[in-house]
C-alpha cells in the first residue's frame, strides 16, 4: 500500500519525511521467521535439550533486540533515559533470574 | 563469647580480625572529625573560607586503603566459607545426629544407633558431630554459640549441613534463633558432651525397653495418657518428645532448669519443675501443642515423681 | 482570569483533600509520617519494658510478637520512607527550579494510596488480628497453616496497597529530576539532595516490583490457597526471602540515601564550604545505588546456600563499605577548613558522621560470612540496622526538618529546643543501642519476647530500657519545639541561613503555589552560591514574565485510594466464617473487593476521559502580590 | 504553551514530544516499563524456581502443553504488534481515521488472543492442572495469568482511547496517549515472546 505523503506547506525547516511501513514490515516478517524456526525445533523434537534451550534463548533475544529497536524506536535519537530505564531494567533481571537457576540447580 | 570447639574459634578468630580492623577505622575517622570540629568552629569575624573543589590525591587514598583493608579481611573471610563447609555426612568415625526442629523443641536422632532423643544433645567429647537439620512445621535455626555458628531448620526440601566438635566435657547452651512463633524464646536446648565411655554407655542404657510406674495405677494412666504421643525406651510414640532419662536432664521442657537451690522463677527441683510443666504447659511455653491433661492431682503427683526418679545411672 | 473554563479551588480541609500542590503533598506526608513514626517509637517503647528485666510479663508472647512485627514494619514503610518523601517532595523541585513535579496528580494518588496502605495496616489492631511473622515475615510462619488470624493478611493488603504509592511517587521523581531542571542545570551541577532523590527513585522503581510479585504471591497462598510457599504443595520457603530480599536490601539503600543527600547540603552550608570533592560523591552514590542490588543474599548466610554463594555476597558486600567511607570522608573534608556554625540541624548532621561510621563498620564485621553464622539473628544484627536507620537515617532527616523548616512552613525552629532534642535523643541513642551490641555477642537471640536470668543479660536490657525512653523524650521535645514554632509569625526570609547555597533559597519562605516567578538560569554548581559571590542579588531569570500553568487541585486520588483499601478488606474478608445472611453472601461472591477495584479503575476512567487544563496565574497577579521579578 | 490548540493549525512533526506533558508522559511511561520487566523478571524466577515442583499425580509440562494453540496466539500478538505500529504511524501522518482503524484491529487481534488464552486455561483445568494443584501449576498461572491480565487492561485501555480520540480528535494532548499505548502494547508481546519461550518451549523439551 503506497504511503500517500500529504506534503505539509508549512513544513518546519528541516525537510521531514514520514518513515514508510516497509521498515517495519521487514520487522515484522524476521519476528515471525525467528518464531517459526524456535517452534519448529522443539516441535521436531529430536535436538538434544541443551542446545535447544541456548537456540531458543538467542531466538528470544534476537526477536527482543528487533522489537524494541525498530518498534519501540528504541534506536532513535533523544532515547538516551528509556534506553537506561530498560538495560537497568534487564540488568537487575538478569541476576534475580541467574540466582533463582542457580539455586535450583544447586 | 568464649568458643569450645574449634569451628566456634575459627569464627571467633575471624570476629576478633574484623573488630580489630574496624576499630582502626573509626579511631581514624573519630580522631579527623574530632580534629575538625574543634579546630574551624566558626569565630566571630571569619571571612568566607576558600571553597575547594577537591583533591584528588586524597581521594585516591581513601579509595585505595579502603579497599586493602577489605582484602586483609575478605581473603580469610573466603578460605573459611570454603572450610566450614566439609560435608562429614558420608564420614564414617563422625556422629551423625538429625536434627529435627518442632514448634518449640528439638528432636535429635542418632541413625548409627538408631535412637532418638529430645532436647539434650548427648555427644562424645573430640569426635566430630555432622548435624543434618530440617524442620517438621516452621523455620527455626540451630544455634549453639559455644560450639558453632548457626544453621537454619527449613522445611521441605532445603536440608542443611553443619558440624561441629566439643573440646572439653561440659553442657552447652543452645538455642532457636529464627522467629517460630509466641514461643521462639523458649526453644532452648542443651549440649552434653561426655567421654566415649559414658556416651557408650548412655546409648545402650537408652535401648533398654522402658520402665513403666511401680504402682500400677499410675502406670496404667500414664499408659492410656502419656504414652499416645510420648515414648518411654521401647513403649509408647515417637511423635512428641522422648522422656527416656528424664531425670537425668538438665531441664524440663528446655526452660524449666532443674537445680535443688532454685534462685529464679523458672528453676526448681526436677520434680517440681515436671509437675509444674504437667499442670499447665500453656502457662510455661505459650503457644506449644501440649495440651492441658485431664488427671487428678495425685495421678499428676504419681507421674512427676515416677519421671524425676526415671535415670539411666550413667555415672559419666 | 481569561480561560474558558472556570477551576474550582478549596479551601479547608477539601484543599488538603484535594491538593495536587508539591509542597502541600510534602507536609502531608510530613504530618502522616510523623504520626506513625510516633506509633512506632509508642511499640518499640512497649518492646523494651518488656525486655527491661528477664521473664518479664508484661505483655504476652503473642502481643511482643506482634509489636516487634508492627514496630518494623510501620517505622521502615509508614514512617522513613513518608518522611524522606516529605523531603523529597518539599525540597526537590525547588533545587531544580521547577514548578511542580512531572506529574502531580499521580504525586497526589502516591500520597493517599500509602496512607490507606497505613491505614489499612493499622486498622489491624482494632480488629484484633496483627501480624506477628516479623516485618520479614517469613514462611511457612507466616502461612494459613501456622498464621491462621487475618494478622498476616493486613500486612499484605497494607504493604501492597503503600507500595503502589512508593513506586509511583519513585517515578514521579525520576522524570521531574530528567526533564524538568531549570535552563543550565546539567547533571553534574544537580544539588547533593536531588541527585539522592534521582538515585533513590531508581531503586524504588526496581526493587518495590519484586516485593509487590512476593506480596502477590503471599497473598494468593493465604486467600487463593495457591503453593508458591506450601511445602506440601512443592512450594519452597527460601523462594520467599530471596524476593523479599531482593526488595530488602536495595530497600535499606533508599532509606539511607536521601539521608547522604541531607547531610551534603546541611555540612556544605553551615561550613560555609564547598561539598568537597562532588563529582566523586555523585559517583559513590550511583556506585552504592547500583551495589545494592548485589548483595540481598548477606541476609541469608544462615539459610543453607552453600559456600559459593556465602563467599560472592561477603566479597559483594564488603566492597560497598568503599563507597561509604569516600562519602564519609569527603564530608569530613568539607568541614576541613570552613567556619562551622553549630545550628540545631548541623549538630544532628555532625552527630551523623561517627554515629553511621560506627554503624558502618558494624556491617562490613556482619559481611564476613562465617562471622556471620554467630552475629546473625541476634542482638548484634539489631544493634548494626538500629546503627544505620536510627543512628543514619533518623539524624539525617532531624537534620533536614530543622534546616528545610522554614523553607516548608515560614517559620525557624526553636535552636534552643532544637539543640536539646539533639542531645536527648543522640545520648538515648548511643544508651540504647550500644549495648546492644554485647548482648548479641553474648548470645542472645533477636526477636525474643523474653530471656531466662542468670545469662548476664539483665543489666544490659535495663540500659537499654532507660536510652529508649531517652529517645522518646528526645522525640517529645522535638514536638514541643514544632507546637510552640507554628505559634510564630511567619519570619523567615528567603535565606534565613544566610549561608545559602542552592535555589531553593532564592525565593521566599515559604515557597508560593508556583515557586518561581520566573525559571532562574543556573550558571553553575551551587546555583544561589555562584551569583552570591559574583555580587548578584539574586538569580537571573532564564524567561520574561508570563502566565504560570498549574495544574487544577483534584479528588480522584483520594477517592482512588479509597477504592484500594475497600478492595484491601473484601479480599481479606472474603473466606472469613460470616454467619450466614448478608453479609456472607456480600463477602463471599468477592463483591466488596471489586467494588473497590470498580471504584479506582472508574476514577481512572475520569482522569483519562476529563482532560485537566488547569488554570493560569496571570503576570498582574504575580506582581501585585508584591513579588518582584 | 496552551495545552490543546494546534501549534500552526497543523499536528506537529511528533506531536507526542510537542509538550512538556507529553514528554514527560512518554520518559515516564519509559520507567514504568522498566519497572515492569523486573516484575515480570521476578514472576519468571518464582516460575524458574518451582517449575519442576509438579506434584505426583499431576499433568507434566510436557503432557498438557498443546503448542499449535500457543503457536497460533502468538502469530496473533505479533500482529497485533504490527497493527499497532501501523496505527502510530498513521498517527504521525495526521490520518486519524487510518490509526483508529489499525487501533480497532489490534484490539480484535487482542481480543481474539486473549480468548484463545482463557480457552487454553480452561481445557488445562479440565485436565487436572488447577491453580491450587501444585507449585508449578500456581506459579505457571500466575505468571502467564499476570501477562493475560495486562493484555486485557491494554484492551479496555486502548478501547477507551479510541473513544475519546473519536470525540475530541487527534491533538497534543491526547496524541501522547495514544503513543504510550502502543508502547504497552509491544511491551506486553515482547513479555509473551520470552513467556511461549521459557514457559512453553523450554517447558515442552524438558
Amino acid at each position: 500500500m503506497a504511503a500517500n505523503h500529504t506534503t505539509h506547506s508549512e513544513e518546519p525547516a528541516k525537510r521531514h519525511k514520514h518513515e514508510g511501513p516497509r521498515k517495519h514490515v521487514v520487522a515484522y516478517i524476521f519476528s515471525m521467521l525467528l518464531t517459526l524456526v524456535a517452534f519448529a525445533t522443539v516441535m521436531g523434537g529430536e535436538i538434544n535439550a541443551s542446545f535447544t534451550y541456548i537456540l531458543l534463548l538467542v531466538m528470544a533475544a534476537l526477536q527482543v533486540v528487533i522489537q524494541m529497536g525498530f518498534w519501540m524506536h528504541m534506536k532513535d535519537r533523544g532515547h538516551l533515559f528509556p534506553i537506561i530505564g530498560i538495560l537497568t531494567g534487564v540488568f537487575v533481571v538478569f541476576t534475580i533470574v541467574i540466582m533463582a537457576e542457580y539455586w535450583t540447580w544447586w | 563469647m568464649n568458643p569450645q570447639g574449634p569451628v566456634a574459634e575459627v569464627q571467633f578468630d575471624l570476629m576478633k580480625l574484623s573488630i580489630s580492623i574496624m576499630v582502626l577505622v573509626v579511631l581514624v575517622v573519630f580522631a579527623l572529625a574530632f580534629y575538625v570540629i574543634v579546630k574551624f568552629r566558626r569565630r566571630p569575624g571569619d571571612k568566607i573560607p576558600v571553597q575547594v573543589e577537591g583533591n584528588h590525591k586524597l581521594e585516591i587514598i581513601w579509595t585505595v586503603i579502603p579497599i586493602v583493608l577489605l582484602l586483609i579481611l575478605g581473603v580469610p573471610t573466603v578460605k573459611h566459607v570454603f572450610g566450614l563447609a566439609k560435608d562429614y555426612s558420608k564420614d564414617p568415625n563422625a556422629v551423625q545426629v538429625i536434627v529435627t526442629a518442632h514448634q518449640y523443641w528439638w528432636e535429635f536422632e542418632y541413625p548409627q544407633y538408631g535412637i532418638k532423643t529430645s532436647q539434650e544433645l548427648m555427644i562424645p567429647t573430640g569426635k566430630t558431630i555432622s548435624i543434618q537439620t530440617k524442620s517438621a512445621d516452621v523455620i527455626h535455626s540451630f544455634w549453639i554459640p559455644a560450639l558453632a555458628g548457626k544453621i537454619d531448620s527449613n522445611p521441605g526440601a532445603n536440608l542443611n549441613k553443619m558440624y561441629f566438635s566439643a573440646k572439653k566435657d561440659g553442657v552447652y547452651l543452645g538455642k532457636c534463633a529464627e522467629l517460630c512463633g509466641p514461643s521462639h524464646a523458649l526453644m532452648d536446648f542443651k549440649v552434653k558432651s561426655v567421654n566415649e565411655g559414658a556416651f557408650d554407655r548412655w546409648v545402650t542404657a537408652m535401648k533398654e525397653p522402658g520402665k513403666l510406674p511401680a504402682d500400677p495405677a499410675i502406670a496404667e494412666v500414664f499408659e492410656k495418657q502419656c504414652l499416645t504421643c510420648h515414648a518411654v525406651g521401647d513403649k509408647g510414640l515417637q511423635l512428641y518428645p522422648n522422656l527416656t532419662g528424664i531425670g537425668d536432664k538438665g531441664t524440663v521442657a528446655g526452660i524449666l532448669v532443674n537445680t535443688d537451690d532454685a534462685k529464679y522463677k523458672n528453676e526448681g527441683t526436677t520434680y517440681e519443675n515436671l509437675k509444674r510443666w504437667i499442670e499447665d504447659p500453656q502457662s510455661v511455653k505459650p503457644g506449644n501443642s501440649m495440651p492441658k491433661v485431664d488427671l487428678t492431682p495425685e495421678q499428676i503427683d504419681g507421674i512427676a515423681k515416677y519421671l524425676s526418679e526415671y535415670k539411666l545411672n550413667v555415672e559419666q | 482570569m481569561a480561560h474558558a473554563h472556570p477551576v474550582k479551588r478549596y479551601t479547608g480541609l477539601m484543599d488538603w483533600l484535594t491538593t495536587v500542590d508539591h509542597k502541600k503533598i510534602g507536609i502531608l506526608y510530613l504530618i502522616a509520617g510523623g504520626f506513625f513514626f510516633l506509633i512506632g517509637g509508642l511499640e518499640a517503647l512497649l518492646i523494651r519494658v518488656q525486655l527491661w528485666k528477664p521473664l518479664n510479663n508484661f505483655v504476652s508472647a503473642d502481643t511482643y510478637n506482634e509489636l516487634i512485627t508492627m514496630h518494623g514494619t510501620t517505622m521502615i514503610f509508614l514512617a522513613a520512607m513518608p518522611i524522606i518523601f516529605a523531603m523529597m517532595n518539599a525540597i526537590v523541585p525547588l533545587q531544580i527550579g521547577a514548578r511542580d513535579v512531572a506529574f502531580p496528580f499521580v504525586n497526589a494518588l502516591g500520597f493517599w494510596t500509602f496512607f490507606f496502605g497505613g491505614l489499612l495496616l493499622n486498622i489491624s489492631w482494632i480488629a484484633g488480628a496483627v501480624p506477628d511473622a516479623g516485618w520479614t515475615s517469613y514462611l511457612p510462619l507466616a502461612s494459613p497453616t501456622y498464621s491462621t488470624d487475618k494478622g498476616v493478611d493486613y500486612y499484605v493488603l497494607g504493604l501492597q496497597i503503600a507500595g503502589i504509592g512508593t513506586l509511583v511517587g519513585g517515578i514521579n521523581f525520576l522524570v521531574t529530576i530528567i526533564n524538568m531542571r531549570a535552563p543550565g542545570m546539567s547533571f553534574m551541577r544537580m544539588p547533593m539532595f536531588t541527585w539522592s532523590a534521582f538515585i533513590t527513585s531508581a531503586l524504588i522503581l526496581f526493587a518495590f516490583p519484586a516485593l509487590t510479585v512476593g506480596l502477590v504471591a503471599l497473598m494468593f497462598d493465604r486467600l487463593f490457597s495457591a503453593n508458591f510457599f506450601e511445602v506440601s504443595g512443592g512450594g519452597n520457603t527460601v523462594l520467599w526471602e530471596h524476593i523479599f530480599w531482593i526488595f530488602g536490601h536495595p530497600e535499606v539503600y533508599i532509606l539511607i540515601l536521601p539521608a547522604f543527600g541531607i547531610i551534603s547540603e546541611v555540612i556544605a552550608t553551615f561550613s560555609r564550604k564547598r561539598l568537597f570533592g562532588y563529582s566523586s560523591m555523585v559517583f559513590a552514590t550511583v556506585l552504592i545505588g547500583f551495589l545494592g542490588f548485589m548483595v540481598w543474599a548477606h541476609h541469608m548466610f544462615t539459610v543453607g546456600l552453600g559456600p559459593v554463594a556465602n563467599a560472592l555476597f561477603s566479597i559483594a558486600t564488603m566492597l560497598i563499605a568503599v563507597p561509604t567511607g569516600i562519602k564519609i570522608f569527603n564530608w569530613i573534608f568539607t568541614m576541613w577548613g570552613g567556619s562551622i556554625k553549630f545550628t540545631a540541624a548541623n549538630l544532628f548532621a555532625v552527630g551523623f558522621v561517627p554515629t553511621f561510621v560506627m554503624g558502618g563498620v558494624t556491617g562490613v564485621m556482619l559481611a564476613a560470612a562465617p562471622a556471620d553464622f554467630q552475629y546473625h539473628d541476634s542482638y548484634f544484627v539489631v544493634a548494626h540496622f538500629h546503627y544505620v536507620i536510627v543512628g543514619g537515617l533518623v539524624l539525617g532527616l532531624f537534620a533536614g526538618l530543622h534546616y528545610w523548616w522554614p523553607k516548608m512552613f515560614g517559620r525557624m525552629l526553636g535552636e534552643g529546643l532544637g539543640k536539646l532534642t539533639f542531645w536527648t535523643f543522640f545520648i538515648g541513642f548511643h544508651l540504647t543501642f550500644f549495648v546492644q551490641h554485647f548482648l548479641g555477642l553474648l548470645g542472645m537471640p533477636r526477636r525474643v519476647y523474653t530471656y531466662l536470668d542468670g545469662l548476664g543479660f539483665n543489666n544490659m536490657n535495663l540500659i537499654s530500657t532507660i536510652g529508649a525512653f531517652l529517645m522518646g523524650v528526645g522525640t517529645i521535645i522535638f514536638i514541643i519545639n514544632i507546637i510552640v514554632t507554628s505559634a510564630k509569625p511567619k519570619t523567615a526570609g528567603n535565606d534565613p541561613w544566610e549561608d545559602g547555597r542552592t535555589l531553593e533559597w532564592a525565593i521566599p519562605s515559604p515557597a508560593p503555589e508556583y515557586n518561581f516567578v520566573q525559571t532562574p538560569l543556573v550558571r553553575g554548581y551551587d546555583a544561589l552560591w555562584k551569583e552570591k559571590m559574583d555580587g548578584n542579588e539574586g538569580m537571573s531569570p532564564a524567561e520574561p514574565i508570563g502566565p504560570i500553568h498549574m495544574p487544577s487541585p483534584s479528588i480522584l486520588p483520594f477517592v482512588m485510594s479509597l477504592g484500594l483499601f475497600i478492595a484491601g478488606f473484601g479480599f481479606m474478608y472474603a473466606n472469613n466464617d460470616w454467619q450466614a445472611g448478608f453479609f456472607k453472601d456480600l463477602f463471599a461472591s468477592h463483591a466488596v473487593a471489586g467494588a473497590g477495584l470498580l471504584i479506582t479503575l472508574s476514577c481512572m476512567v475520569i482522569r483519562s476521559l476529563k482532560d485537566d487544563h488547569g488554570f493560569h496565574i496571570e503576570p498582574e497577579e504575580l506582581t501585585n502580590k508584591g513579588v518582584k521579578a | 504553551m496552551s495545552a490543546h490548540s494546534h501549534l500552526d493549525g497543523q499536528l506537529p512533526h511528533e506531536p507526542e514530544r510537542a509538550t512538556l506533558e507529553g514528554r514527560n508522559k512518554v520518559l515516564g511511561f519509559w520507567l514504568f516499563l522498566g519497572g515492569e520487566t523486573v516484575l515480570f523478571g521476578t514472576l519468571f524466577s518464582a516460575f524458574l524456581a518451582l517449575r519442576d515442583q509438579v506434584g505426583d499425580g499431576n499433568p507434566s509440562g510436557q503432557e498438557l502443553f498443546k503448542l499449535m494453540t500457543v503457536a497460533i496466539a502468538t502469530v496473533i500478538l505479533l500482529t497485533s504488534s504490527l497493527t499497532s505500529v501501523f496505527a502510530i504511524q498513521a498517527m504521525h501522518r495526521n490520518q486519524v481515521k487510518a490509526m483508529q482503524g489499525w487501533l480497532i484491529l489490534t484490539v480484535l487481534l487482542g481480543l481474539a488472543f486473549l480468548g484463545l488464552e482463557i480457552y487454553e486455561f480452561y481445557e488445562y483445568v479440565h485436565e487436572g492442572h488447577k491453580f491450587s494443584t501444585s507449585a508449578f501449576s500456581s506459579s505457571f498461572y500466575t505468571l502467564v495469568g499476570f501477562h493475560g491480565a495486562h493484555v486485557l487492561f491494554g484492551i479496555v485501555w486502548i478501547s477507551l482511547l479510541i473513544a475519546q480520540v473519536a470525540r475530541k480528535g487527534l491533538n497534543v494532548v491526547t496524541a501522547p496517549k495514544v503513543y504510550v499505548a502502543g508502547m504497552y502494547w509491544h511491551f506486553i508481546d515482547v513479555v509473551w515472546v520470552f513467556i511461549f519461550t521459557v514457559v512453553y518451549l523450554m517447558g515442552k523439551v524438558a
